[in-house]
């Protein structure tokens, strides 16, 4: 598979007088830059934030996996190995913004501050979005690929129309990238400056397909400069340099100044979901090299770097996930499939006679079957 | 006032933009230009390019981002410029705009209204006279709405615009210049209501959308045979209004479907299918359908040969009045 | 020997490669992983790279790209890896797939399959349990096959493959695994004929793909009622063999259309039409429809509501009966 | 509207010994360069060539409208102004190389060899599709927008796979590059090395919708970098250019070494179609300024400098073009509608029942009719 670009582990590298991001800017003329540094001015407090959640998904991760493997979800996207992506962007916005998820988002959702039991609806099976996305601004998890990307644009050209200065955020992939949605998305953004930013997770696969045969670019940053927005490409395992990344995207957007498209290059630890078998088509050896650029161990070392890791955050940090934990297992072990009733009910805003019709039958059915059991 | 289709459509168009200002308008060459059958017309004058304006040549992309529009509290009314450039919408109606509301148990309704102009008879081009409305209608999720007047044009279209339902609102292209007097603003019959247009005796007619017009000159000239015949507008495709259907057939014991779109799983099928379950003991033939071919829509000069007309109508009649 | 239907259409593609260097396969992770179900396994390690590979995420690319195929003379099979990751290529379906012989007057034909694992019954999330056959059997140029054995699976497969006409290719996924004793290669009945895969009096069931079981299955618990039901199995949609039906509703007087698509629309409106139309006369009750509620299709959890099953075809069976 | 970058007047400022071609690459790290000139190595022939089938286009295009006044066409879509794309890239392919056409290039596929009465079919309304694809190698006239893009990346695929050096030559406008599909064609071409060259035609318009609209980018050819393979804008205006340009794309592709997208800027002299009205949406002045580009003028011009278009050669190809537009007349007035029973013939290799019975009931009617009449 192609070798992604190492990009500068800024964070690390950072003096202790503060962090540094790093990334490579695409020009306007669409030159793909060298990796600059940022000043990320990033307060202890976020950066300790930032691990803290990176630890929690990691752990509601592990948890979800484990759920499916017992039968009390039916499948599993993991996040593990993308969280410096997923938290760094969910962090970056504020609680008027809008985050589009894919269906790896797991982790970027709770940050929103779902319940992640309300997240995890899709794959427990009781319904197809589990929280309400007008609550928390957080897009019910999108399946059909790409396909969320303009809903995002969309959304943000409304705000804009509207004068709200509400920035939407969208996820995608790699391989959603490949679709015709992504680019309708992003040239309708450019061109309507829409308050968009469009987080490209490339986490080097498509289910199986590696990105050699997703794309020939050398960089999939390289597509911004098509669209006439500003294009970056940045170390999606470093969660400073994210966060520094799309926090100015952001705000460049919330200022009027259009879409911006982020690549974040990282890797996709697990297999696809709980139903793949990755070693069918990856080496061993491909993901232990990138067990080296471990996310959380990387911002864990910054933290200590700078002295704000010790014992009683970490400990505070891991009982907080095994909270949520035990909150995962109690709501989803044995939880009930739910009224099938309510099919019926949502379909559209009043059951049509049709409907109705429908509805009267599976509910006699329902009844018989109950005297009958 | 004699009004035509196009502009009792403009009319609403405008009228909706003027009550509600979340009502937003857009779609290829829409603005400016005032669209290709300038339906819109004016819009961009009146209520500015932020409220009316073009998009890039997108359509999953118009779609798509009308879906965020609606999340957002907004109520876009998009234009896809013909039929035959719906479909690379299709994803994106199917499996977003018909089935947001479901995903999040109501939590997110999607009060959106896609124009798109349907239908033949106007010497197009290739996949510019296509019917689409199976596809549509068959989408649980949709409503699926279609004016046989002027005065329906007008008051459909308003309707679709004021409720929170998405709408596929089909235009009949073929009916754009066709003329009514009434006086805008109207308010006809409620949106999910069929509507007996012409009532009759001896048979069912049931039409919607271009074949409106057809069916009723298929009636009068009926009258000359000695034939009586109902002609009901079914206006809104989905829901579908089957109790007028019921009642009427239930008087007539015969009923004709008329359509341009082909046979095969049109949607006369499900008329015919459905009729034929409620009114059994009442049919005393069996319903008919007359419909395009099955066929892809021809070319301009041998369209006449496939769309039904007021003699292929009649011929069903007579086959149907034979049983 | 004991064959999956997914084995049966594996072998079905290896030895279709094997006969004819013109076959190629493709699709998303169809190469290297031999696609998410296994249809595909094996196919690139025996044939090469070249002829079985995987695409970009794109479905409309994967279709369009197989009509540039097919015009250059290749017989292209292509997987779109589920029911609802069909919909962005229905734009290059419809208009293209199934006009270009029209477009041309026949001087471009296009010997293409479009593979799609459809329906539900697997506990699938939003979208991958779809049942599409109503937007591909209405669209004039498109055939649409669908198996319901691991035998016809090969040979309809086999016989899609050979033909000259664009094939939709409907693998009802729940059965893949589904098993029966039979020695491949095999040549069922000619691909456009539907088959009575059980002999009866009482009525008639018919089904397709997916219910084909089930309906088997309702006939065998009928017995207990004592009706003797018959099952016919359509395999093609479009083309659909009427005459294989209007023979056996002559006989029996009563039929039940089984699928599990939504009812509105779906083609078993085609089927209870036509029938209506061609037999009024010898049917003793309306033609029914059990069908899939016409509502998106419901989370994993609720889905067994909304399938048709066992006991929901024997409720329509008495109903049909007490005509 | 956006004001397009001012190419170099490569052309007409070769000197005498030979001409030379002007213009912008993409650099492989995706920058656009400056415009820069290439040996174009034209043969006197097919410098005259060139201005022959501009000429005999712009003859064809001045009857076809005049044909769609009168009646006998129902609408045409004009190719004034854009010959120099057309031809340049036509005269580019060899015979077994294919050509995709969108619905303008009649003048493209009349330099392929397609009678041009055929070629109009489409326009005529007798038929879809009006000349057998195979035989020249030329696509039916393509009225989705970006469709047939996917069509050539296809066709393009299987000629690789089969060893064959032959090249798909796909055109597209500047409104459909806004398409999903013509994304997808780009990417997959540009990752399965697909011998296709991309040729956008950016006549600053899509119906009425003005490039700046369209896009935000400041070149299309921009795009290139996003799939990683090389991008040129080429003045359009300059069939020197745009021939060379085409030409070095072409056997490119042909050499196995994969897509080429080159963005040809160019001007809409006309309506969309001869059912539009752009008096609506654009000014006289702009019209006037891309006049004095005239691609027939700025060739001529380039001939007159060489001496190779002396008055003998002028009234042959003035000939030529009133005997072709003889022919249009004689062809296209009054002629027959077709047989409209043939309309169940094309659905499928042979009429199935249904369709056998839908002809029976055409048939019988037609007799009827004729009974009568
Ligand atoms: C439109 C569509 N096509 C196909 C699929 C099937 N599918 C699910 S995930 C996936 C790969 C997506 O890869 P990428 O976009 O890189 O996201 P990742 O899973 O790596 O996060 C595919 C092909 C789908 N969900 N939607
Ligand atoms: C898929 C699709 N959507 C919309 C249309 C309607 N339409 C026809 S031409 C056109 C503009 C195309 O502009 P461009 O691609 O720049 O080509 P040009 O006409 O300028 O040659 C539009 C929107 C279409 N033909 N196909
Ligand atoms: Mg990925
Ligand atoms: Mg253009």
């Amino acid at each position: 598979m192609s070798q992604p670009v190492t990009l500068t582990e800024s964070s690390s590298a950072a003096g202790r007088g503060g962090v540094t991001a790093t990334w490579q800017e695409i020009a306007p003329n669409g030159a793909l830059g060298e990796p600059a540094a940022h000043p990320a001015d990033l307060s202890p407090e976020r950066l300790r934030e930032l691990y803290r959640f990176m630890a929690l998904g990691r752990r509601i991760d592990g948890q979800a996996i484990n759920l499916t493997r017992q039968g009390a979800l039916g499948v599993f996207a993991s996040s593990h190995g993308q969280e410096a992506v997923e938290v760094g962007a969910a962090l970056a916005l504020e609680a008027g913004d809008w985050l589009f998820p894919t269906y790896r988002e797991t982790v970027a959702a709770f940050v929103r501050g779902v319940d992640v039991v309300e997240v995890l609806t899709l794959f427990s099976g009781s319904w197809h979005g589990g929280f309400d996305p007008m609550r928390y601004r957080v897009a019910p998890f999108a399946t059909p690929l790409a396909t969320q990307v303009l809903h995002a644009t969309g959304l943000a050209m409304a705000a804009r129309l509207r004068g709200d200065r509400v920035v939407a955020l969208t996820f995608l992939g790699d391989g959603a990238a490949s679709e015709g949605d992504a680019h309708e998305a992003m040239n309708i953004a450019a061109v309507s400056q829409a308050p968009c930013v469009f987080l490209l997770q490339n986490n080097q696969y498509a289910i199986s397909v590696p990105l050699r045969l997703q794309t020939r670019a050398s960089a999939l940053a390289l597509r911004a400069a098509g669209y006439g927005m500003p294009g970056i490409r940045v170390d999606g395992n470093d969660a400073v340099s994210v966060h520094a990344a799309v926090r100015g995207a952001v705000e460049r957007a919330r200022a009027g100044d259009g879409p911006t498209l982020i690549e974040a290059v990282t890797y996709r630890m697990g297999a696809h979901t709980t139903a793949d078998d990755a070693s069918r088509y990856r080496s061993a050896e491909e993901v232990d090299e990138w067990q080296g650029r471990d996310p959380l161990a990387r911002h864990l070392a910054l933290l200590r770097d700078h002295g704000l890791a010790d014992d009683a955050f970490l400990e505070a940090v891991r009982a907080e996930g095994e909270a949520i934990a035990a909150h995962m297992r109690a709501a989803l072990y044995g939880a009930p499939a739910g009224d099938p009733l309510e099919m019926f009910d949502h379909v559209y805003s009043a059951r049509t006679p049709l409907l109705e019709a429908q509805r009267a039958q599976l509910a006699a059915e329902l009844a018989a079957a109950a005297e009958v059991g | 006032m004699a009004v035509t289709m196009a502009g009792a459509l403009n009319t609403a168009l405008h009228d909706a933009m003027r009550d509600d200002e979340r009502v937003v308008v857009y779609g290829e060459d829409v603005g400016r230009l005032g669209g290709v059958f300038r339906i819109t017309d004016g819009l961009q004058t009146t209520f500015g390019a932020e409220r009316c304006f073009d998009t890039p040549v997108a359509e999953s992309g118009i779609v798509g981002t009308a879906v965020g529009m609606a999340m957002y509290g907004l109520r876009p009314v998009v234009e896809l410029q013909f039929d035959g450039f719906s479909y690379p919408a299709f994803d994106q109606i199917v499996s977003h705009v018909a089935k947001y509301r479901n995903r999040t148990r109501s939590h997110v309704s999607l009060p959106m209204v896609v124009r798109i102009p349907y239908g033949g008879g106007i010497g197009g081009v290739e996949h510019h006279s296509e019917s689409p409305e199976t596809y549509y209608a068959h989408t649980a999720g949709l409503m699926v709405v279609t004016p046989g007047t002027p005065a329906d044009a007008y008051s459909l279209l308003r309707a679709s615009i004021a409720q929170d339902d998405p709408v596929i609102f089909l235009e009949p292209k073929r009916r754009y210049w066709m003329k009514q007097e009434v006086d805008l603003p109207v308010a006809t019959e409620p949106m999910t209501r069929a509507v007996v247009r012409r009532p009759g005796t001896s048979a069912t007619l049931i039409a919607y959308g271009p074949m409106v017009e057809t069916a009723l000159a298929a009636a009068e000239a009926g009258v000359e045979e000695g034939w009586d015949l109902e002609v009901v507008d079914l206006r809104s495709l989905s829901p579908l209004d089957m109790d007028t259907l019921v009642q009427s057939v239930t008087r007539t014991g015969r009923a004709i479907v008329v359509h341009e779109a082909p046979r095969f799983v049109g949607f006369g099928a499900e008329i015919a299918a459905e009729l034929s379950e409620r009114v059994f003991g009442y049919l005393a033939a069996p319903v008919l359908r007359v419909t395009g071919f099955d066929v892809p829509y021809p070319a301009a000069r041998i369209e006449k040969h496939h769309l039904p007309d007021v003699d292929r109508i009649l011929d069903a009649v007579e086959r149907s009045l034979q049983y």
